[in-house]
């Protein structure tokens, strides 16, 4: 009989005294009998109190072996294992931010407006771009949001997709390609590196790419924006937002539109969910964003004050004319990133990215000096790299499980089979993911795992 | 000698002790400032130009805000001293179902063993996660009525456009390309985004005097070239379409599916089901109906679940049982992935402790007690704001200002913000849009029948007030943390960034 | 309809929303409503009466306050926006340190790996806890300069009077039956009033016009009655005692013993040591130096360390290090257990975190840092409010009043509680009892210098104020969520629980 | 480097240039330099990162195997098993109470005084005495201050304390006797309760008894309330709180003072603390009152407003005089209680005691069917129960923590050795107790683990 209501069995009754109704049953008298619902006819089990679920739940985390008690995280593929202080992990889970609507009355919702303002400062700055939302759902939706927003700028359907963008985002792209009939082009990689030139089309609403790109490799940048300009398409950068430590931004390499994926900020790896879409745009997209924005004004005071603005673009306002479906978003992830990123600050973010690198090129030459594990590509990398095993990727991964390492993932694990983003098979391709956790003895146990592993 | 960096050590403004304005984090920075601490990993350093060509380096350090971890600390914790929210009072915000979010679902969520998972990690290790979602799949159909579920759409929006393309998927295998899908001009504002964006056009059918789908015109709307129709039941002014059955039957004759919007389905819980009204496509709202925190407007959930007909289009890949054991299985027809990993993972987890606690007679009572409080607010309120519709509404009720506004210029939009200087969230206004000086007051379950009084007492309060000191209305709220916002300006002078303010 | 309980639902309490009050837990209580949940736990129910004679039973439930979980949750939650803390801003509060308390530690605290272990289990497996405890002894010792400690105490004033009794253990032993101790007129109430639970009888020194102990009224206090001195150093009104060498000396001819009361150990860590001193009993607040939260009052913990010579009569059972494993080791002469356990563990471990975070040079720093913080605050005020005594001070400064309450009439007390309204917590009023109109500011040295100048021209407004419109300090403060406090009715007309106040 | 300073380089040199000094070490001049420590003296190790010292903090946690996951619980002696939900820890540990100090200024302050109000009406019902304080370190140290207010009270200094009180408080008992002069006198136990007659004196301050005592028998309250009043004594009684969700409260017994261990109320196991001081007193000792007592009154706008108060009692004014030393209390621990009994409500304490008795009848019918079982005593008992093992009770612990049971405590490790509670050896005697959180499941598992052992 557990439940979280308040009213007393006289409360109830006195309610429906109130309403001239004799029961509770009363109040859905005008549901036709026909497809009202017999009592029990759900099976759904009955209720049972707290305890007993947290016991239930305490089943299926002792199934999962992979939690980071258990294994090592050598893998990233979107998804990273950085460093969330306590810090962040107390101030976000504040019970104002926690339980609080979209910011519809700012006079009470100053506290998530000014965060997510911030937050926009910080995925302008990461991007390099000038003007950011409140946030959307991942990043691989938050690509399909800047295809929509370059098919709706361009009046253009062809989308050129580098194949160095993440598997599973272009796989999002075209299941909404289904609806927006766009026209996805898919640009294989040649040695880790797009190779526009392989692609014969005259003109394109959008030229993606992804910075670093899922094998990890740094893209030829200047290339990509040149060819955006020769089709007249919008130059979309799906860039790592950690990488914007170290790397040139979006912006600086000519961007349109920025798209990211916010997870390394502030957010546990949470089995792929919830994350963070990162959005940036350039100034004369504003009125195309998809989604939330924040702008400062001020009160009838004369004080500052934070409110959701542009509203007119929105779902709720233009209807089948909006920019986007988008109503709910991601804000919490947003708030976290926003402290998160405050808790790093200038320095820390450069040193996460560093550190990174660090560690993935460490690995890189410990283990490309195993028997059996080549470098995949010849191109550079930062913190994440691919190489192809002598053996089936996927039974490595299992066989150094055992070790408590997750080796990585499987590039075929990602694409599904085939995939122009590898030359040949990937399903021996193995992704190494490698943070600023990761310590010496951990890639040297990497290193010795793998050794026997791949024998 | 300080640097022009603000103090960020006062709580000065915090409502506790004033009025003054929190600065931004950028404001409160000082370079040289850093609160992060990472690991000692015992790698040797390398130089980043010895890792990465020049060509890739930024040659400035990217700035971002530079603050100590005390300083980080003070100004988010003020910040949120700026900020509503349920835990600290009644939020009767319509159409949101702003109920209590029980704090058992977030100590689940927050379990390791759920929250520092890979998604990525090999099946045989997550065996626990797929098992999770496989229940909460079966939880949902139960409740919903429906076949299968896909659970990857991350907010109701997401659902729905997941929902408009199972739609062409089905008629598309069909072979049977159809153009339109009819919505009605109640419905809330991602529905006709998404029918646009699943490529189809809408069709808007009116709401008859009653507030419910006038049926003649519908079917007027209705013909071979529609693709479905889109409704929430209970609809956005809170009333039950009674005719649903019938309305069901009329779009099925054509060819055409039901997708139903589950915003509201906190109402039907254990009552009745979308797959007995007769619908083929329903999304859930997790973050609504099953209790998962809002998050000030995310993370959400929005899973799909659909008749055994749609199942094969369903997004993959979805935890499967097999034997046994749990896969990942992509269903035949697929349309694809809607989320670049398995949905708002986390937020499912919620959702699924949610359940469990309150199981099929707990859901029911949830309805049960909403509706109960809707009802009692609107008849409390009978004789202060009416009803737009004065009939038993569902567990929301949308009532209009109208009245107020005539006899005292006093906007409906007044009344929601002086509700602010009461201690409560206002309700939703202006929405939907076929109610004139609409106020949709859902207050939810978990509110007590002393909280719904003291509600609706500020409200004849308020109202009252219209006619003696109108003026005070318009100038309300005048207690909360900044006074009425000035959106026109905002919009007027895009500052969206610190860059922007140019301080 | 509804009963009397009042409405818990709206935020019209919490100052975000105005300055209603927020009725008590018993006031929103309905008999009836139940928030607890319990574990389903398959045994089989009995009835009390068949477990447990009836002459024993209560014949009526003992009412509490019943709330579902949704207002528990609101009411607590508005309480605490009703609430300072350091989180929210500067907490200036002399001989309080209320420095930045790292999450960091809570964490730590919080994980059940340390939380969940029952103190009386079996000792090899709680090898993880007493090696914690051990580690942090030794620091501790190397900190202060001492030989072994205790944790057991659990706060400051329980350190004290642990101490004394260690005096009085040592004496004892020595068959030297002493009287009295010396404390000087500066001194903390707690000093006293453990020398009188400690069996000992008060001799106060006074001090002099540069605010240190009188070293010759020392001198002529002491005797052979005298078991030994309590001295903090830096002493209350935040000067180093620079005798405090002649002191030892003259203390230590007729044979008695040195306690350091470590209230005041943060300006001094890494710099001077108490042993160094000569001091032989040292207690340390572990919630100001070592920077555990306060919590509203507590919980503490006041580790007490000695010097070789004390160590056998120290409290027990300690955790002790024995060939390779830890084991409970009482004393060979320990005067016997201080507190129900092992002492408050958790708060223990929280500062054992915060030493290894920091270790020696970082712990220096915190020492340079919060002298820095006072000096420079104190500079700064000097033509605002002077400083009791016009000499470089430690961590905290004693400014005084008396100028602008002769002035204008404004008390110390006036100028603090117009600071509230300010966005800062108030400085210490009226300690030490040996300055006129006492303001004592500490601080800390987590506070930036942005912070500091705020706090400066804070005062200096304030002090501005006393001239052209004392009345409006003397009604200060107004923007808190209770103006000011009515503390004489409190006391002559006593409602200490609900049921006093009789509603 | 680790620190939590906020100064930059920068800012120290300008501060210290404002203070006209060269130097951070300028600014301790003033100490004699022959006592000034040398750089590196202390021998304290450098600082580290904060992920640094969080392994090191994992290593004291693995090599406890203790904790909640290893061990199910069956210990008590004063520290329970009880739930403690999410919705107290989150609530009890909003960074509003948790950073606050003492309430000092009571217009920032109302959060922590009006929850300590009503802590304070909590403690006032489950002891059934008008007048209970704002909290004391835990039971222990409670009972001490119960004895100094007795010695003040009567003027006397025999103290007669039951042998049924727990071991552990009686050892603190005569700790800070040392200092009062008390003079102490245990009183044993035959078969369980409290044998008064066994004592020969004519006057006493105070008469201690323990309800249930700590080898789980309800004792002879009326008799003891007898022997109070026949010796003048005050009648101080130390209850477990829960009990008092069935039990009649110890103003029903006519206590002049209550003290408990609150830990129960929502406070972890913690490894014996913080935990909380419970003290309680009839209407006419409330003038010595140890440790703070928030009062209701009024603020200058005549709106309701909690302070502290009766402050003429406390060492900060009343100095040597003082009713006791105590400043920091456990105000935490306290808030934390109070939100506790207000989740559990009246049912839910009344469920905590006879849920937790059931289990504690179940598993002492069980357990007393083993051979070598046998019951301690015949006296009634609530929630914990002492047996009579043919075998050392700390054997059997340590056997069947195999198990993964914590079996109870052993009375000699409470004791210490020979003792007037337990007629003969208390090494072989268990102490067992069962929370309402021990499922059949568990008690199964005992039973037989138990089985095993004793053999
Ligand atoms: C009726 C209705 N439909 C759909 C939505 C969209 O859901 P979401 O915000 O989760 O995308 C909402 C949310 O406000 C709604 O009220
Ligand atoms: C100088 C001094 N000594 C002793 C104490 C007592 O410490 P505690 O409050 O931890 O008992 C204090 C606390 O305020 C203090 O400031």
């Amino acid at each position: 009989m557990a439940d979280y209501l308040p009213h007393t069995d006289d409360e109830v009754e006195a309610m429906l005294t109130f309403l001239g109704l004799q029961s509770l049953d009363d109040l859905f008298a005008h549901i036709p009998a026909a497809i009202r619902l017999a009592a029990g006819a759900t099976g759904l089990p009955e209720g049972r109190f707290e305890p007993d679920v947290a016991d239930q739940f305490a089943q299926f985390t002792r199934a999962n072996r992979a939690s980071a008690g258990q294994l090592v995280c050598f893998a990233g593929g979107g998804a990273y294992d950085h460093e969330v202080p306590n810090v962040v992990k107390s101030l976000a889970s504040r019970s104002e931010f926690v339980t609080a609507y979209t910011p519809y009355q700012p006079e009470v919702a100053q506290g998530v407006l000014q965060a997510l303002f911030e937050y926009q400062t910080l995925v302008s700055r990461l991007s390099g771009l000038p003007v950011a939302n409140a946030s959307l759902y991942d990043g691989a939706t938050a690509l399909v949001e800047a295809l929509n927003l370059a098919g709706g700028s361009t009046g253009r359907t062809t989308m050129l997709v580098s194949a160095g963008v993440h598997p599973h985002w272009r796989a999002v792209v075209r299941t909404f390609a289904q609806g927006t009939g766009h026209e996805v082009v898919e640009v294989p990689l040649v040695d880790g590196v797009t190779d526009w030139s392989s692609v014969d089309v005259d003109e394109a609403a959008a030229v993606v790419v992804a910075y670093p790109n899922y094998l990890g490799v740094l893209e030829d940048m200047a290339g990509a924006r040149a060819h955006a300009t020769r089709l007249g398409g919008l130059f979309v950068v799906a860039g790592d937002p950690v990488a914007a430590g170290v790397l040139r931004t979006a912006g600086d390499w000519g961007a349109d539109v920025y798209v990211g994926e916010g997870q390394p900020f502030g957010t546990a790896l949470s089995f792929g969910g919830p994350y963070l879409g990162l959005f940036a745009v350039a100034a004369e997209h504003v009125r195309r964003l998809p989604g939330r924005i924040v702008g400062e004004t001020l009160d009838t005071n004369g004080r500052r004050a934070f409110v959701t603005t542009l509203r007119a673009r929105e779902q709720d306002i233009r209807r089948e004319k909006a920019t986007s479906n988008v109503c709910t978003n991601q804000t919490l992830m947003a708030v976290t990133a926003a402290i998160q990123l405050g808790w790093l600050g200038t320095a820390g973010l450069r040193q996460v990215a560093v550190a990174s690198a660090t560690g993935a090129h460490a690995l890189f030459d410990a283990v490309t000096a195993i028997e059996g594990v080549e470098p995949l590509v010849s191109a550079p990398f930062l913190r994440e790299f691919a190489v192809r095993l002598a053996r089936p990727a996927d039974e490595v991964i299992a066989t150094m499980a055992a070790d408590g390492i997750l080796a990585g993932l499987s590039a075929s694990s990602l694409t599904g089979g085939p995939d122009p983003s590898v030359e040949d098979d990937p399903s021996s391709v193995l992704l190494v993911a490698v943070t600023e956790r990761r310590t010496q003895l951990e890639l040297d146990a990497y290193v010795e795992s793998l050794r026997k592993a791949v024998r | 000698m300080m640097t022009a960096a603000q103090p960020g050590g006062r709580a000065a403004s915090i409502p506790l002790m004033g009025h003054e304005i929190e600065p931004t984090m950028f404001e409160l920075s000082v370079r040289g400032r850093s609160a992060a601490q990472l690991r000692t990993t015992g790698i040797a350093p390398r130089a980043i130009e010895s890792m990465v060509p020049a060509s890739h380096l930024n040659p400035e350090p990217l700035v971002t805000a530079d603050l100590a971890e005390r300083d980080l600390v003070g100004h988010v914790t003020r910040l949120t001293h700026r900020q509503f929210s349920v835990d600290l009072g009644a939020y009767p915000l319509g159409s949101c179902t702003m109920k209590y979010n029980p704090k058992f679902c977030d100590a689940i969520a927050a379990d390791p063993g759920l929250a520092s998972v890979h998604p990525g990690a090999p099946v045989a290790m997550v065996q626990g996660w797929l098992e999770l979602l496989v229940t909460l799949e079966e939880r949902l159909c139960a409740i919903t009525g429906m076949a299968a579920a896909t659970l990857q759409p991350a907010a109701g929006a997401a659902g729905e456009l997941t929902g408009l393309l199972l739609m062409r998927a089905f008629h598309h295998a069909n072979g049977d390309e159809r153009r339109r899908v009819i919505i009605p001009d109640s419905s809330h504002g991602t529905n006709p985004a998404s029918v646009t964006l699943g490529g189809y056009q809408v069709t808007t059918v009116p709401s008859n005097e009653r507030g419910l789908v006038d049926l003649d015109a519908l079917r007027a709307a209705l013909g071979p070239d529609v693709a479905g129709i889109m409704l929430t039941n209970p609809n956005t002014v809170g009333l039950f379409e009674e005719q649903i059955v019938e309305i069901a039957e009329a779009v099925h004759d054509v060819g055409g599916l039901l997708y139903y919007d589950g915003a509201n389905l906190n109402a039907i819980l254990g009552v009745v089901r979308p797959g007995d009204m007769g619908f083929d496509i329903v999304h859930m709202n997790l973050h609504k109906t099953f209790a998962t925190p809002h998050g000030g407007g995310g993370p959400g959930a929005g899973p799909v679940a659909v008749s055994s007909r749609l199942e094969q289009f369903l997004p993959g890949p979805r935890a499967t049982r097999v034997d046994g054991r749990y896969e990942w299985v992509t269903p035949k027809s697929s349309i694809g992935r809607v989320h670049g990993w398995h949905g708002n993972a986390l937020v499912l987890a919620r959702a699924l402790a949610y359940i469990e606690v309150h199981g099929a007679a707990g859901l029911e009572r949830v309805a049960q007690h909403a509706v109960l409080n809707a009802n009692w607010l609107r008849r409390r309120l009978a004789d202060t704001l009416p009803a737009a519709y004065e009939r038993p509404c569902m567990h929301e009720c949308v009532l209009t200002a109208t009245a107020v506004k005539s006899a005292h210029g006093v906007r409906g939009l007044d009344i929601a913000k002086a509700l602010l200087d009461e201690g409560f969230h206002a309700p939703t206004v202006y929405f939907p849009l076929i109610v004139d000086e609409a106020l949709m007051f859902e207050p939810t379950e978990t509110e007590s029948p002393q909280t719904l009084e003291a509600l609706a007492v500020a409200v004849e309060s308020i109202v009252a007030r219209a006619a003696t000191d109108p003026e005070s209305l318009h100038r309300a709220p005048s207690h909360t943390p900044v006074s009425r916002v000035d959106e026109a300006r905002a919009a007027r002078h895009l500052i969206a960034t610190e860059d922007d303010a140019e301080r």
